[in-house]
Formats: C-alpha cells, sequence, structure tokens
C-alpha cells in the first residue's frame, strides 16, 4: 500500500473527551494527507484512554443526517447524531445506530474479485482499474451505463461529469427506498401543483392539524428524524394545542400507531378521500366552493373508500376549525395508478388551507449550491425499464452499478437480472456480496460510508440548505478503495479529453473543487480559502446556510383547475390489495446484514429476524389462518411464502408484507431469510411514471406448513392466547 | 421381662395379631434376625448388576455428560426463558427435597411420638433423605448460571472480601439446605453405628474392612448406648424444626418474590405438607420396591406397615388439600387483576392438564382409594398410588414453578415455557437416586435390627376380660 | 495390689444379668468395674445400674451457643465489614436476621450433639478390645473386673444365675 | 470511611413521554451498540431470549375498524428506589449505587441464580443464555467502556452509568457543576422526538424534575412502592387537548 491508499486523509477533528459538543472544538488546520500506518503507531492526536470523535454523513439512508462517530484508538465505536446538524439535530434512527455493523461485517468483500462462473478470484487494484479504463474508453458512449443508488451525491455527481464529458447517458439513480417514498410521483405533483421540480417539506412542527394521506414519515419516508422532530414538536403543541395527527392508509403504520386516528381507507381511494375532505372543508368554512372540488362527489367518496360519510365531515371540521391545518401525501397513497391525481389532490388540500409557505404548511427547500448542473433523479421505473431494454437487446456493453442491488431491489416481473445476461461487462462497486454484486463480472468493492469520503444534499428535512458532509473515521478495514478514486484512476490512465474534461486528482480534490462554490456563502463556515473551508466543513459535518429559511412555493393557483381522480386499476387477479412496505428497520434491504438490525424488533409487529404476512384477524379466521402458518402469497407476476401474523389493524380486502428480507445473497445474517415481496408486484405505473406499487392483487394459499416467527411481544399477554 | 421375646400370639388369639402385625408380635431370635438382614444385603442377581450398571450409564450420560455440555454451552440448551427464569431444575430441587423430607419425618417424627410401627423401615426412609438432598443439591447447582462460582454463596469473605447477602432468601437456603444436609446425614449415621458393628460382627474381607471403620469401635456398652440415646433423641426433637424451617425456606424463595400467585403467606406450611405429602408416598414405593426385591424383607415389611402408611398418606393428603384450597381461595377472592389472571392460566391455559392432573393425584387418588384398608394393605397397590401422588407433586411444583412465572405484571413478556435439556437431566438425578439407594441397600444394613429388637421387646399382648390386646411398653 | 483380672460374663435375658449383677455387687464387685455390653439399648434402670453420665446434652447446648454466635456474627457482624445498601431495606434487617439466628442455632447444635457422642464414647477407636460377636446376637455381657482369688467364686456364682460362660476377657481386634 | 465520591452523589432520573414516542426502536439499538449487548439469533430471539435493556411495548385495542394500538411503551430497568431485585441476590450482585441512587448490576459477582429477574415486576431484566460471542470483526465495535457478559450472567439497563461516571468525572475535573443534559444514555441520545428525556432528579429546576411534575406522570406498578426512576407521562389521543 505505497501509493494511492496511502495517501488516505486522517483529518484530526476533535481530540476532545467527551460528547458530542466537543465536535466543535479542538480542531486545527491539521495536515490534509496521513499516511496509512501500522496500528502500533498511534496518530499523534489519539491517546490511550480517550476518544476521539468525527463528524460525517450517515448513509444508511438519502436523508443525510449528520452522525459523531466516536472512535477509541482507532476503532469505531459509537454512532450519535451530530447536535449541529440541521436535518436530525443531534438524533439518529436505529439504521444509523447499527451503521458499524456494515463497517465491521464479516462478509464484506475485502479486496476487488473478478467473478466467472462462481468463482470469486483476488485481483489487485492496478488491474481493476485497468478494466475500469478499458470499459469507459473501450466502449462507446451510449454503450456505457451507471446505474447508482440513492447515495452519496459526490458520485453522482462526478459520474455525471465523466459521463458529460464521455457523451455518454447520465447515470440513473434508482432504489426501492425511493420507490416506496413515491419520490418520483411527489416530486412531479409538487411541480404541478408547487410549481418547483423538489420534494416539499411539510412542516408538522408548526402545525396543530394533520392529515398524512400514507405516508409513513416517522419510518422512512424522505426524513423520517426530521419528521420525528416536527411530530414531537407539534405534540407538544407549539400553537397551546397538543397537535392532531389523522392517519389515511389501508394498513396501520408505525406512523398511524403514533397518530390520534387512523382511518382505515381502501386502497387507491387516497385521493378521493382529500378530494371529498377539500369539498366538506371549503363547505364548512361557507363561501364558495373552489374550482378544484366542483366536481367532487362525498357520498361516492365515502362509498369507494369505505369511510362513513360522518367520519369525513368530522374530520373536515377539525381541518377546518384548525388554525395551521397541514395534509402530507406520499407513500403508498401515492403507489396507484392514481398516486400523481392523489399527491396533487393532497398538495391542494394545503393550498385551500392557505397554509403554503406558512408556518405549519408546506415549504420548499432550497438546495446547496454544489454541481448545481448536475440534476439529479429521481427517476423513475420508465426509465429504469428503459435501460433494462437496452440491456436485454445488447445496447450495454459495460454496466457500473454503485449503491443499489437491483438484482434484490427491482420488480422480478421488469427482468432486470435475466437482461444482465446480455451484458458483456457488469462490474459492481459493492461493499457486500449483494445480489448483483455476485451476478457481476467483477467487484470493485468501496469503501464502506464510514471509511469514505463525500456529501449527501440535503433535499428535505432541515430548516435551511445544507451539504451534508463525509468523511471517513477510520482507516479503511480491508483493501477497498473509494468509486471516485478507481473512476479518477482510470481515467487519468486513460488520459486524452477524458482526462482533460475531468481534471481532479483524486477524490478529496474532487471535494474540494465542488465545495468551493460554497467557500463564499454565508454558512455555518467563515473561511477564507478551500483547505481551512474543508477542515471546517469536515469538522462541522457539512455546510449549511447561516440563517434558517424555506422557500415558499410560489403557486400557480392550484385551486383553480378541477381536480379529478382516475379509477384505481390493479395488477393481476386476487382476492387481496397487496401491501408492501419498506421495513422501518432494515429500509431498503441493505441493513439486512445487521445482525442487530435483524434482532431490533418492527415497531408494529415486533417480529425479529424474518418476514411475515399481515392478515386481518377476521379474514385469517375464515381462511383458517393462525399465527405462523405459512402461505404461499401468490399474484401474477410471482409468489412467496411467509409465515401469517394476525395483524389487527389492516383492511379485511388487504395484506402486508415488509420489505427489506428475502436475500439470497449477502452475508450469514441475510442469507436465505424471510422473502422478497417484489417477487409479487405487477407493472401498472403512476401517473409520474413510476411504479404503482400498492396496485398488485394476489391471492393467498395455505401451505399447512408452520414456522414460528421471532416476536418480541407475547402472543399470550397482548393477544390473550390461551387465557380465555 | 425377656430380651429375647418369645412368640406371644398364640394360635387362638390370631385374629387380634394379625390386626396388629406392623409390631411384628412374632419375633424371631436376634441372631436370626440379624442373619436374615446379612443375608438380604449379600444377596444380588445378575439383574441387580445388571440394573445398576444400566442406571450407571444413565447417570453418566443424562447427569454428568448432560451437565458438562449444559455448563460448557450454558443454560441457552435448556427451557429456561424470560419470564420462566426459573424452570424445571427448581422443580426437581423442591421436588427432591420433598422427598427427603419423608426420612425425617417417618424417623424423627414418629420416634418422637414413639409411633412403634416406625420401627422396621426408619433406616430405609433416612437414606433417602440424604440421597434425595443430593438430588435436590445438583438440581439447585444445575440451575445456576455460573456454577463453577457456586461457592460464593458460602458464608465467608470472598476474593472481594465480600460476605454473602442475607437479605436473600437464597442464602437462608444456602444455610438451611447444607444444615439439613449435614443434620440428616448424621441423624442417620448415629442409629446406624450399632448395625454397623453388627455387621462388623458377622463380615469377612474388604466389607470387614469397612464396617470396621465405620462402626467406630463400638460394642454396645452402658456408657456407648447412653450417649447415643441423648443424642438421638436430642436429634430427633431438633432435627424437625430443622426439616420444617427447609421447606419453609424454600417456600419463601417463592412467597417472599413480589409476584402475583407467588405472594402467599399460606405458602410455606403448604410447602412443608406438600413435601410429606411426597415424601411419605415415596416411602411408599420404596418399600414396596424393598420389600419386593430383597431377601427376607417380607418378615420385616408387612402389609400392615403399608396400612399404616396409607392411612398416614390419607391424612396428609387432606392436609394438602386443606391448604391447596386455603391458598386458591384467598387468591381468588382477594386477589389483584393478575393473579385472577394466573388462576385462569392454572385452570385454562394450555398446560391447564397439568393442574387438573396435579389434583386428580393429590386429592383424588388417596381419597378415593386410600380409605380403604384392603387396598392400603396391598404393596402394589400401594406402588401404583405413591407414584401418582408424586406425579401429582411434580405437577404442582410445575405449575407453582414454570407455568406461574409465564405470568407476571408486563403481560408484553409472558412467554410459554418449554422443557429442554432439563429432562434428561431430571432423569439423570432419577437415576442416580435409585443407583445409589441400590448400592447401599447392599452395604447398609436397611432395617435397625437393634430397633426392631427393642420393638418386640416393648409388645406383648394382655388379656382385658376375654379379649387381649396389645400392649407396648415404654422401654424408657 | 490384688492382681485384677478382667472377665465377660454372657447372659441369654435381662433378668439373670440384673441378678448377676446384684450378685456380682454383693461379691464385692463395684459398680465402676463393671459394664454392661447389649445388642439392643438396655437402660440402666433395668439392671439396676447406677445411671450414665453423659456430656452430650451439655456439648448441644455449648454448640446451640456457639451456633448462635456465628449466626450472630454473620447476621450482625458481616454486613458492617462490607455495607452494602440493597433494595432500601436495612443494613441489618431483624427478620432475615432470625433465619440466620435459627439455622445457625440448630446446625451448632446438631454438629455438637454429633461431636459429642464421638468425645464421650471415645469414638473412633479401632484398639483391640474386650468384645463377644454373640453380644450383636442379643446376648447382654457384663464385663467386670474381680481379683484373681475371687475369680473361681465368680465365676460359679454366675454360671449358677444362668450365664451361658464366664471367661476371661480377651482384648481383640474387633 | 468517607467516599470520597459521595459528595457528587445525585439523583438521576427518566421520564419518557409515551404522547412523543412513535416506537422507532432507535432506543433499542442504540442501547445495543453502547452497551455492547449480544444479538442472539432467530431461534432464542423467537423464545424470549433477546438481551435488548430496553423494549418498546405496544398493545392494541377496540376490533377493527376501530382498533388501535395503546401508546408506546419503552420498557427499561425502572432503577427502583427500594429495588426488589436487590435484597433477594444472594451475592450482592445486585444492588443499590448509593452515588448515582440507581441499581447496578455487578457482573463479575453474579452467579446466575436469576432470582432478581423473578423478582423484577417490570421483567426488565435479561440474561445470558449462551455464550453469544459476535464473530470478528464484528467486536471491533465493542465499547471499551462497558464490560462484555458471558453466559450465566444477569445483566439489564444501567442508565448508560460509564457515561454518568465519566460526566462526573469531567465536570469535578473542571471544578464544575454538571448542567443539565450533560450526560444522556444513549436511548435518550438517540431518541428522535426527545421522548426520552434524562437527568437529575435531587435538581428541582432540572427538565426532568419539571417533567416529572406534570399531570400526565405515571410510573409503572406505582401500587407495588418500588419508587422508580423512571416516569411516564401518559400518552392517548384526544383532539383539542391543551398542551
Amino acid at each position: 500500500m505505497t501509493e494511492k491508499l496511502s495517501r488516505r486523509d486522517f483529518l484530526k477533528l476533535t481530540a476532545a473527551g467527551a460528547g458530542a459538543t466537543a465536535v466543535l472544538t479542538g480542531c486545527g488546520p491539521a495536515s490534509r494527507y496521513v499516511v496509512r500506518s501500522p496500528y502500533a503507531e498511534m496518530p499523534e492526536y489519539t491517546y490511550n484512554g480517550q476518544s476521539t470523535f468525527y463528524a460525517t454523513t450517515c448513509r444508511e439512508c438519502p436523508a443525510g443526517c449528520g452522525i459523531v462517530v466516536r472512535t477509541h484508538q482507532g476503532r469505531a465505536l459509537k454512532i450519535e447524531g451530530n447536535p449541529s446538524h440541521p436535518v436530525n439535530l443531534g438524533k439518529t434512527c436505529s439504521r444509523g445506530q447499527a451503521a458499524l455493523q456494515g463497517l465491521y461485517n464479516p462478509d464484506r468483500v475485502e479486496a476487488p474479485q473478478a467473478l466467472a462462473a462462481g468463482d470469486r478470484q483476488e485481483i489487485d487494484w492496478d488491474r481493476a482499474i485497468r478494466v475500469v479504463r478499458e470499459a469507459l474508453i473501450g466502449n462507446r458512449p451510449e454503450e456505457i451505463a451507471f446505474l447508482l443508488g440513492p447515495s452519496p451525491d459526490h458520485l453522482y455527481d462526478l459520474v455525471s461529469e465523466i459521463m458529460r464529458s464521455l457523451g455518454g447517458p447520465a447515470p440513473l439513480c434508482y432504489g426501492t427506498q425511493a420507490l416506496f417514498e413515491a419520490r418520483a410521483t411527489l416530486v412531479q405533483a409538487t411541480a404541478q401543483v408547487l410549481n418547483r421540480t423538489a420534494l416539499p417539506f411539510c412542516d408538522l412542527g408548526g402545525s396543530d392539524v394533520a392529515f398524512s394521506f400514507g405516508a409513513n414519515f416517522l419510518e422512512t419516508w424522505l426524513s423520517p428524524l426530521a419528521y420525528g422532530r416536527g411530530f414531537a414538536r407539534m405534540r407538544r403543541g407549539q400553537v397551546g394545542r397538543r397537535g392532531f395527527l389523522v392517519q389515511f392508509e389501508p394498513r396501520l403504520s408505525q406512523t398511524g400507531a403514533a397518530a390520534d386516528e387512523w382511518i382505515a381507507v381502501a386502497p387507491g381511494t387516497e385521493g378521493l378521500v382529500a378530494l371529498a375532505l377539500g369539498r366538506l372543508v371549503a363547505e364548512a368554512r361557507g363561501g364558495l366552493v373552489p374550482a378544484a372540488y366542483r366536481e367532487v362527489d362525498v357520498a361516492t367518496a365515502a362509498e369507494a373508500s369505505g369511510v362513513p360519510e360522518g367520519t369525513l365531515t368530522r374530520l373536515a371540521g377539525i381541518f377546518a376549525n384548525a388554525e395551521h391545518p397541514l395534509a402530507v401525501p406520499g407513500g403508498a397513497a401515492l403507489g396507484h395508478v392514481n398516486g400523481l391525481e392523489a399527491a396533487r389532490a393532497v398538495l391542494t388540500l394545503n393550498a385551500l388551507a392557505g397554509n403554503l409557505g406558512q408556518p405549519g404548511g408546506v415549504f420548499l427547500t432550497p438546495v446547496p449550491n454544489v454541481h448545481p448542473d448536475s440534476r439529479r433523479g429521481p427517476d423513475t421505473l420508465v426509465e429504469i425499464n428503459a435501460l433494462i431494454g437496452r440491456m436485454r437487446s445488447g445496447q450495454v456493453k459495460a454496466l457500473f452499478v454503485h449503491g443499489i442491488n437491483p438484482a434484490f431491489e427491482l420488480p422480478a416481473a421488469l427482468g432486470f437480472t435475466a437482461a444482465l445476461e446480455n451484458v458483456p461487462q457488469i462490474i459492481s462497486f459493492a461493499s457486500f456480496p449483494d445480489e448483483t454484486a455476485l451476478l457481476a463480472d467483477y467487484i470493485f468493492p468501496d469503501h464502506t460510508p464510514l471509511e469514505s469520503w463525500g456529501y449527501q444534499k440535503v433535499r428535505t428535512g432541515s430548516d435551511r440548505a445544507a451539504l451534508s458532509g463525509a468523511q471517513p473515521v477510520v482507516v479503511p478495514f480491508h483493501n477497498t478503495r473509494a468509486t471516485v478514486d478507481v473512476l479518477l484512476a482510470a481515467i487519468q490512465a486513460a488520459g486524452g479529453d477524458l482526462a482533460a474534461g475531468v481534471p481532479y486528482s483524486d477524490e478529496v480534490d474532487f471535494l474540494q473543487q465542488s465545495l468551493l462554490t460554497l467557500v463564499q456563502e454565508a454558512g455555518n463556515i467563515a473561511a477564507p480559502e478551500i483547505r481551512t473551508f474543508m477542515t471546517q466543513f469536515q469538522q462541522y459535518g457539512g455546510w449549511w446556510a447561516a440563517e434558517a429559511g424555506l422557500d415558499a412555493p410560489s403557486t400557480p393557483a392550484p385551486l383553480e383547475r378541477p381536480l379529478r381522480l382516475i379509477e384505481p386499476e390493479f395488477a393481476g387477479e386476487g382476492e387481496f390489495h397487496l401491501h408492501v412496505y419498506p421495513s422501518p428497520i432494515l429500509g431498503d434491504g441493505a441493513g439486512a446484514n445487521r445482525p442487530w438490525l435483524q434482532e431490533t424488533p418492527d415497531p408494529m409487529t415486533t417480529v425479529m429476524w424474518n418476514t411475515w404476512v399481515e392478515i386481518n384477524p377476521e379474514t385469517a379466521d375464515e381462511l383458517g389462518l393462525e399465527d405462523n402458518d405459512v402461505v404461499r402469497v401468490a399474484s401474477d407476476f410471482g409468489a412467496i411464502e411467509a409465515p401469517v401474523y394476525r395483524y389487527p389493524a389492516i383492511r379485511r380486502d388487504t395484506i402486508a408484507i415488509p420489505f427489506g428480507q428475502g436475500h439470497t445473497a449477502l452475508g450469514r445474517y441475510a442469507d436465505g431469510r424471510g422473502a422478497n415481496p417484489v417477487a409479487l408486484l405487477g407493472l401498472k405505473l403512476t401517473g409520474a411514471g413510476d411504479l404503482a406499487f400498492a396496485a398488485t392483487r394476489v391471492r393467498l394459499e395455505k401451505t399447512g406448513r408452520t414456522s414460528i416467527l421471532a416476536r418480541l411481544e407475547s402472543r399470550i399477554g397482548v393477544y390473550g392466547e390461551g387465557l380465555e | 421381662m425377656a430380651a429375647t421375646a418369645k412368640p406371644i400370639a398364640p394360635a387362638t388369639h390370631e385374629e387380634h395379631a394379625e390386626s396388629r402385625q406392623h409390631l411384628m408380635l412374632d419375633p424371631r431370635p436376634r441372631g436370626e434376625m440379624n442373619a436374615m438382614v446379612m443375608e438380604s444385603m449379600h444377596t444380588t442377581s445378575w439383574k441387580f448388576w445388571g440394573i445398576a450398571f444400566l442406571l450407571g450409564i444413565v447417570v453418566l450420560v443424562c447427569l454428568f455428560l448432560a451437565w458438562g455440555y449444559m455448563i460448557s454451552e450454558g443454560l441457552g440448551v435448556a427451557g429456561v426463558n424470560r419470564p420462566a427464569y426459573w424452570g424445571i431444575f427448581l422443580v426437581n430441587t423442591v421436588f427432591w427435597i420433598g422427598i427427603s423430607h419423608a426420612g425425617t419425618f417417618v424417623s424423627a417424627l414418629l420416634r418422637v411420638f414413639k409411633a412403634e410401627f416406625r420401627r422396621p423401615f426408619t433406616r430405609a426412609a433416612e437414606l433417602m433423605t440424604t440421597f434425595g438432598l443430593i438430588q435436590a443439591g445438583l438440581s439447585i447447582f444445575m440451575h445456576m448460571g455460573r456454577v463453577w462460582l457456586s461457592y460464593w454463596l458460602a458464608p465467608y469473605p470472598n476474593a472481594r472480601g465480600l460476605w454473602p447477602n442475607f437479605h436473600s432468601p437464597l442464602a437462608w437456603d444456602f444455610l438451611a439446605i447444607n444444615t439439613y444436609l449435614l443434620a440428616s446425614t448424621m441423624y442417620l449415621f448415629l442409629p446406624l453405628i450399632p448395625d454397623l458393628a453388627m455387621a462388623r460382627d458377622r463380615s469377612t474381607g474388604w466389607r470387614k474392612v469397612v464396617y470396621r471403620v465405620l462402626a467406630l469401635g463400638f460394642r454396645g456398652t452402658e456408657g456407648e448406648w447412653a450417649h447415643l440415646r441423648t443424642a438421638m433423641n436430642i436429634f430427633a426433637f431438633a432435627i424437625l424444626p430443622v426439616m420444617f424451617s427447609v421447606h419453609t425456606i424454600v417456600a419463601w424463595d417463592f412467597a417472599a418474590a413480589s409476584r402475583p400467585g407467588w405472594s402467599s403467606t399460606i405458602f410455606g406450611p403448604y410447602f412443608v405438607v406438600g413435601a410429606l405429602h411426597s415424601g411419605v408416598a415415596a416411602v411408599a414405593m420404596v418399600l414396596v420396591v424393598v420389600r419386593g426385591t430383597m431377601k427376607n424383607m417380607k418378615y420385616f415389611i408387612r402389609a400392615e406397615h403399608f396400612d399404616a402408611i396409607g392411612k398416614l398418606m390419607l391424612v396428609i393428603s387432606m392436609g394438602w388439600a386443606y391448604f391447596f384450597f386455603n391458598d386458591y381461595l384467598v387468591q381468588w377472592y382477594g386477589g389483584d387483576h393478575w393473579t385472577h389472571t394466573l388462576l385462569a392460566w392454572h385452570e385454562s391455559g394450555p398446560l391447564a392438564w397439568i393442574w387438573g392432573l396435579m389434583l386428580v393425584c393429590n386429592v383424588a387418588v388417596p381419597w378415593f382409594l386410600l380409605w380403604n384398608r384392603k387396598i392400603r394393605s396391598r404393596p402394589g397397590w400401594m406402588f401404583v398410588i405413591g407414584l401418582l401422588i408424586n406425579v401429582g407433586m411434580w405437577c404442582e411444583r410445575y405449575v407453582i414453578i414454570p407455568i406461574s412465572l409465564t405470568i407476571n405484571r408486563m403481560p408484553f413478556t409472558w412467554q410459554s415455557y418449554r422443557p429442554g435439556i432439563e429432562i434428561v437431566l431430571g432423569i439423570g438425578t432419577l437415576a442416580f437416586f435409585i443407583l445409589l439407594y441400590m448400592l447401599a441397600s447392599r452395604l447398609v444394613p436397611l432395617v435397625p435390627v437393634w430397633e426392631v429388637q427393642e420393638g418386640q421387646m416393648a409388645h406383648s399382648l394382655r388379656k382385658f376380660g376375654r379379649k387381649t390386646v396389645v400392649s407396648v411398653s415404654e422401654l424408657e | 495390689m490384688e492382681e485384677h483380672k478382667t472377665l465377660l460374663a454372657l447372659f441369654e435375658d435381662l433378668d439373670p444379668t440384673a441378678a448377676a449383677i446384684e450378685r456380682l455387687r454383693k461379691l464385692g464387685i463395684p459398680d465402676d468395674q463393671m459394664n454392661v455390653i447389649s445388642g439392643i439399648p438396655v437402660t440402666e434402670a433395668m439392671l439396676g445400674r447406677p445411671r450414665q453420665w453423659s456430656n452430650v446434652p451439655r456439648l448441644a447446648l455449648g454448640g446451640s451457643l456457639g451456633g448462635f454466635l456465628v449466626g450472630a456474627f454473620l447476621a450482625f457482624g458481616a454486613p458492617l465489614l462490607y455495607p452494602i445498601h440493597v433494595g432500601g431495606q436495612a443494613l441489618i434487617p431483624i427478620p432475615p436476621s432470625i433465619v440466620v439466628l435459627f439455622e445457625l442455632t440448630m446446625l451448632g447444635m446438631l454438629v455438637s450433639t454429633f461431636i459429642g457422642v464421638f468425645l464421650d464414647s471415645y469414638f473412633p477407636s479401632y484398639r483391640p478390645k474386650e468384645y463377644l460377636p454373640e453380644i450383636s446376637d442379643g446376648k447382654i455381657g457384663i464385663l467386670f473386673q474381680c481379683p484373681q482369688q475371687k475369680q473361681a467364686q465368680i465365676v460359679l456364682a454366675l454360671k449358677k444365675l444362668g450365664a451361658e460362660s464366664v471367661a476371661p476377657a480377651e482384648a481383640r481386634q474387633l | 470511611m468517607s467516599n470520597p465520591l459521595e459528595e457528587v452523589g445525585h439523583k438521576w432520573g427518566m421520564v419518557i413521554d409515551q404522547d412523543l414516542c412513535t416506537g422507532c426502536q432507535a432506543c433499542v439499538t442504540a442501547c445495543a451498540m453502547e452497551n455492547n449487548i449480544a444479538f442472539v439469533g432467530e431461534q432464542d430471539a423467537a423464545y424470549g431470549r433477546s438481551l435488548q435493556w430496553i423494549r418498546v411495548e405496544r398493545f392494541w385495542e377496540g376490533e377493527f375498524p376501530e382498533v388501535k394500538s395503546t401508546p408506546f411503551q419503552p420498557v427499561l430497568c425502572q432503577q427502583c428506589g427500594q429495588a426488589p431485585c436487590e435484597p433477594v441476590c444472594p451475592v450482592y450482585a445486585s444492588v443499590h449505587s448509593e452515588n448515582q441512587q440507581i441499581n447496578i448490576q455487578v457482573y463479575n459477582r453474579c452467579v446466575g441464580t436469576r432470582y432478581c429477574a423473578n423478582n423484577c415486576p417490570y421483567q426488565a431484566r435479561v440474561f445470558n443464555w449462551r455464550d453469544y460471542r459476535e464473530p470478528g470483526p464484528l467486536d471491533n465495535a465493542l465499547n471499551p467502556d462497558v464490560t462484555v457478559r458471558r453466559r450465566g450472567i444477569m445483566e439489564k439497563c444501567t442508565f448508560c452509568v460509564q457515561r454518568i461516571v465519566q460526566g462526573e468525572d469531567t465536570a469535578r475535573a473542571e471544578g464544575r457543576q454538571m448542567a443539565d443534559g450533560e450526560v444522556v444514555p444513549a436511548c435518550a441520545q438517540a431518541c428522535p422526538t426527545e421522548a426520552i428525556v434524562f437527568g437529575r432528579l435531587d435538581d428541582p429546576d432540572s427538565l426532568v424534575s419539571r417533567l416529572k411534575r406534570d399531570g400526565r406522570a405515571v410510573q409503572l406498578l406505582e401500587e407495588l412502592g418500588t419508587q422508580p426512576s423512571v416516569t411516564y407521562l401518559k400518552g392517548g389521543s384526544s383532539y383539542g387537548r391543551n398542551g
């Protein structure tokens, strides 16, 4: 390890003894590069018995929370929230806490590998870089494809620049996290209603009555910690009254459980309910019913959604009388063929409430001025499907995959895995031997996030523009290499126009060049030049604007256009709606190889280590299903088997399955555990071109087998089994 | 007054004599009785050794190997969990302590009250005390998470200068069980000395050496007898409160805990009666086996003895039922929500059959069968009844420990208990008990011959008008 | 000093034994030179012998006092050596102390009773002793010392009273 | 014998606002990562043997569609003032800490009788049924301030006593009083809604003390007289209730 790896940088951030408050102290401009040295020779800032804290960014989901990692003699010990970070203000979620088990996972890809016929052979990085160089310059630009995950943004920005320089297609960015958030659909709805292609920010904390239509914002949706904080402010009653939250969804989610009321609307009718509520609110307020709601028939909506008219009227009264009412669209409500319209209907409800840009209302988050030309996704299923089509027809000669595990995450019906066979060269940058990596020709493992540099643009959740910064907190544990460095090395080796167009010596250089635009902006960092700026960027864990401030939407009078909803359509035949939701603990499934996440109970079912099928107890009785009975769930597109969990709070026509398990790779803790519900999904699309993931119908069959689910709750104590 | 009692039951009075056969009114010369006892000790068949060998294998595998495996793996191989932190290990502990109560009860209490029918089988019962306590001790040690540190319970300042915590019922347990184990072993040994001397006088070879050492040089001088008698009197009176305290303290392990169903002031006597219930029943079982398998024992252990033990069992069963109902009624009447839930769990939970079996075996079986003298006098019946009572009492402990532990004040944590390696280890302790008893039966005179002879001296027939009755004299 | 000889007379039954003891006493053998050896506990009163002195009850009493003191140390002293407060209870709570006191008192009493038997009877002693195995078959023996010149007279008298044998006692390995 | 630490003795306590708890389990994972809690695998987890020191309870009320889960209730060791677990331990492994006024488990004294766990009305104690060793290199993340427990040992929430002691030491070394909120256990630190609040109950102005005086304050199984250091602020919905 003489060359690049010896140039890994370890900046001293703070050497103070304890507490996250120490992050902001004890820093001086240190040397940029620290030589990787034997363990016995501690860096000079490491004291025996004293911990060193580093600020970085959590990459377990794309929200961009700031974390502070406690390290001790070169080992990362504990992840805490970064108290000054505007997204999470010092808080963390389960997934963030368990990120260390990614870093120290026993099943990492420890060195670059070449895969052939099931055989994995270690190669050296020189060869790896040659392979990447050949793939970049040996193919025509349009034959190269980059498929990236939701983070990190600096990699996306660099790859965009490379592809622009090459003249190839922009990298695609996808992932089930974004899919189950209905991110693409929501962005498009925001563009239509609020006039900006961005994610809206709903100021839950400032509202006193909030109606959430399918948005599971306390679990995985957009920025759970920011919304959790907002929820707490709302509950504490910032406006003098304890906030009131109503959740509209067919299956009671964790967010619904924390809400004050749960309305079990029929799948696909959330938008209809929003429209009916809008009309009723407008009527309750008196005056003219806006054009948007003139065509709405409350009785039809009540009939279709299964929500009694009385309930709608009562809720509308609450909404109308609130000082700061708020409506939040998201999640499965948007995962229908009418999802885009539903999102517009919900956003319009905010316009009706007059809360756009008001406290307790809807805002837009300014994006920091870094690579503004790199207009990152979210891409839709249509675009992914197009890529798969190109792959299938042999138009893609080299596929680079980073940060996404499409063989696991994409609906099986898309045929991604089969299409891979027609791609001559697949290069995966996965840190773990996931399903896609094992199908690749090469794995050039990236560092895990805690060993990595980078930044993440905060798209929603903070109260100001913010760029969350990442830096390595420990020396890379294995013979891995930053993907950015690998790409840059390959480009430098290629030379020519490409090298001239991407003029960065290494990852840190790229970061510093990228951050140049922020040096002059008013923010938490006051530095005259980039090196001091960079030091403070690492110390603070990012850059954010000095003043809190979000953009108020400039709305093109959304109430003027009549709102209509198309009839929900469902893919396939079957007596049940399939409600797939991302596991609040395992997220997009990448968390399944963290044993502590596996053993953290699901908030609602308290199940650990497995997949289950939630079914209404009455329905289960009709089908003769008891807890732990293994059922076969079949759609027209696939089938899986999983044990039954009799879930009291789900509609009788719906079954729910969490997403995250069912890996066939990814190491000992994930492999062979549970089932993957994306195998069941049909390919209906929302108006925005993304997958209508909640619009599949399925059938249930008993298998006659049972399999005990590991649950923390007591079936006797909670459900009274055996006590009758 | 004759030292060697003459046959005093003439043929004409046979019917009277039969009615009091447990007083053994057909005395034989001491020498003959000695020879009978010696013969019974010396007689072994291939069956005996076969069974002993099998038991030895079972002890090795089910007790020592299984335990070693559990020690190296941790208690995870057993069925204990949250909230059933205590399982069959403690069920067995309480069970064996209960068994061990029989010996002391039969021997000491009946001695104190001069119940003459006790004489031939006190030794057989006392052996059960010692061997039962060994199993109880083993079961406690199995239960401990770090058994290799169990000596920290002993009252001495350990490596950290720390004494045990005498606030803890477990510390009391440690003192009480050790006191009881020591006391009952001493109490077994003292009356054994004359019999060991007897055996010494009639043995050769290695047995002679063993008995000579164990007999301590006893000849039977006036002084030796006087000291022995005094000591036995002191023991008979003093070991009774110790016995009661042991099982009461075991009961306090549960009663002192603030748990629904356990927190009961009646648990002390309830447990003591329960211990006697299983203990006396076990004595009956052992006597049936000893009588049936050992030579000459039909002379010493007679149907009338079973009759007398049967009555005792019936009375104890009633006592147990009384305490059970007392506990049940008060819990039912005044218990809180959790107690009521627990009672419902006992009666109609998935393991309600154990609760039902307990009542059938402990109450219905004795009450329906033991009132009948014919049944009481038949060893076969008594063995079955004794077995059922022991099953019932084991069920009682199972209901009190793992089944009750399922229910607590945090319903979110309720979880049923499913035994694991405990079953194997329980079989191991049972086999160990039987093996020890088998070996002891060939090494230790099972019948205290001198006590039998003393009793025969004291019994005589006396005529009241036309009726002849047995009269018992006090020799002291 | 006269020459004394140890004799062992063996009897089948209690009554002749009692008579023989009476006779011996009349023949000038004092009680402290006689001892009765039997296979069952024959009380002194049955044979008209003076009551045996036993230290066992005193030792038992002493032992229980010792046990009580040890118990008191454990209950009241040990906690002071390393004071640890638990469960909001007093450092030295009275009710549990009673349990400790009881158990150790009883332990002390029983152990000292047991040891008392050993001390009083000089157990264990494996020296050769005057003894006949018939005694454990129910015979009663009188072990006495008599002046050599009276031996014949005494033997005769005892035989007349029903002694099975009267012979010089040999100390033999038991 | 005077203990120099006694001068800084505090009474630590916790308030958990069930109205704010979202059941997200961040506390559960954070606690595990801070305190070197081992994972036990699916089979043992299914059998009530998982080792989490804190669990989030929820029950169900009503029938569909009027069904509702009860407010989430994180349950951890309540650090009782009169702890039922303490007196029953025969080897003083469960004792009361005079300096922090919490209940501490001394691992190296424990012999595994599990009496304390039986006697804990909150079922807050967990037992190491096996040696749940973390395979390398996962053990790199073990916290050197917290003992790794082997099989046969009882363990439970410590209020992150290692942080309390470190905080006290730091404050004393700097010759100052501890500020409110200076020391937080891992659960409270992670809690996204700040439903878990930690601090000194002996300081009437601390946030915990103020919250403890809230009208919604209850303690678990108050009737047992265990004097828990953890107070719950009752959750539950009613529209328009004054906050």
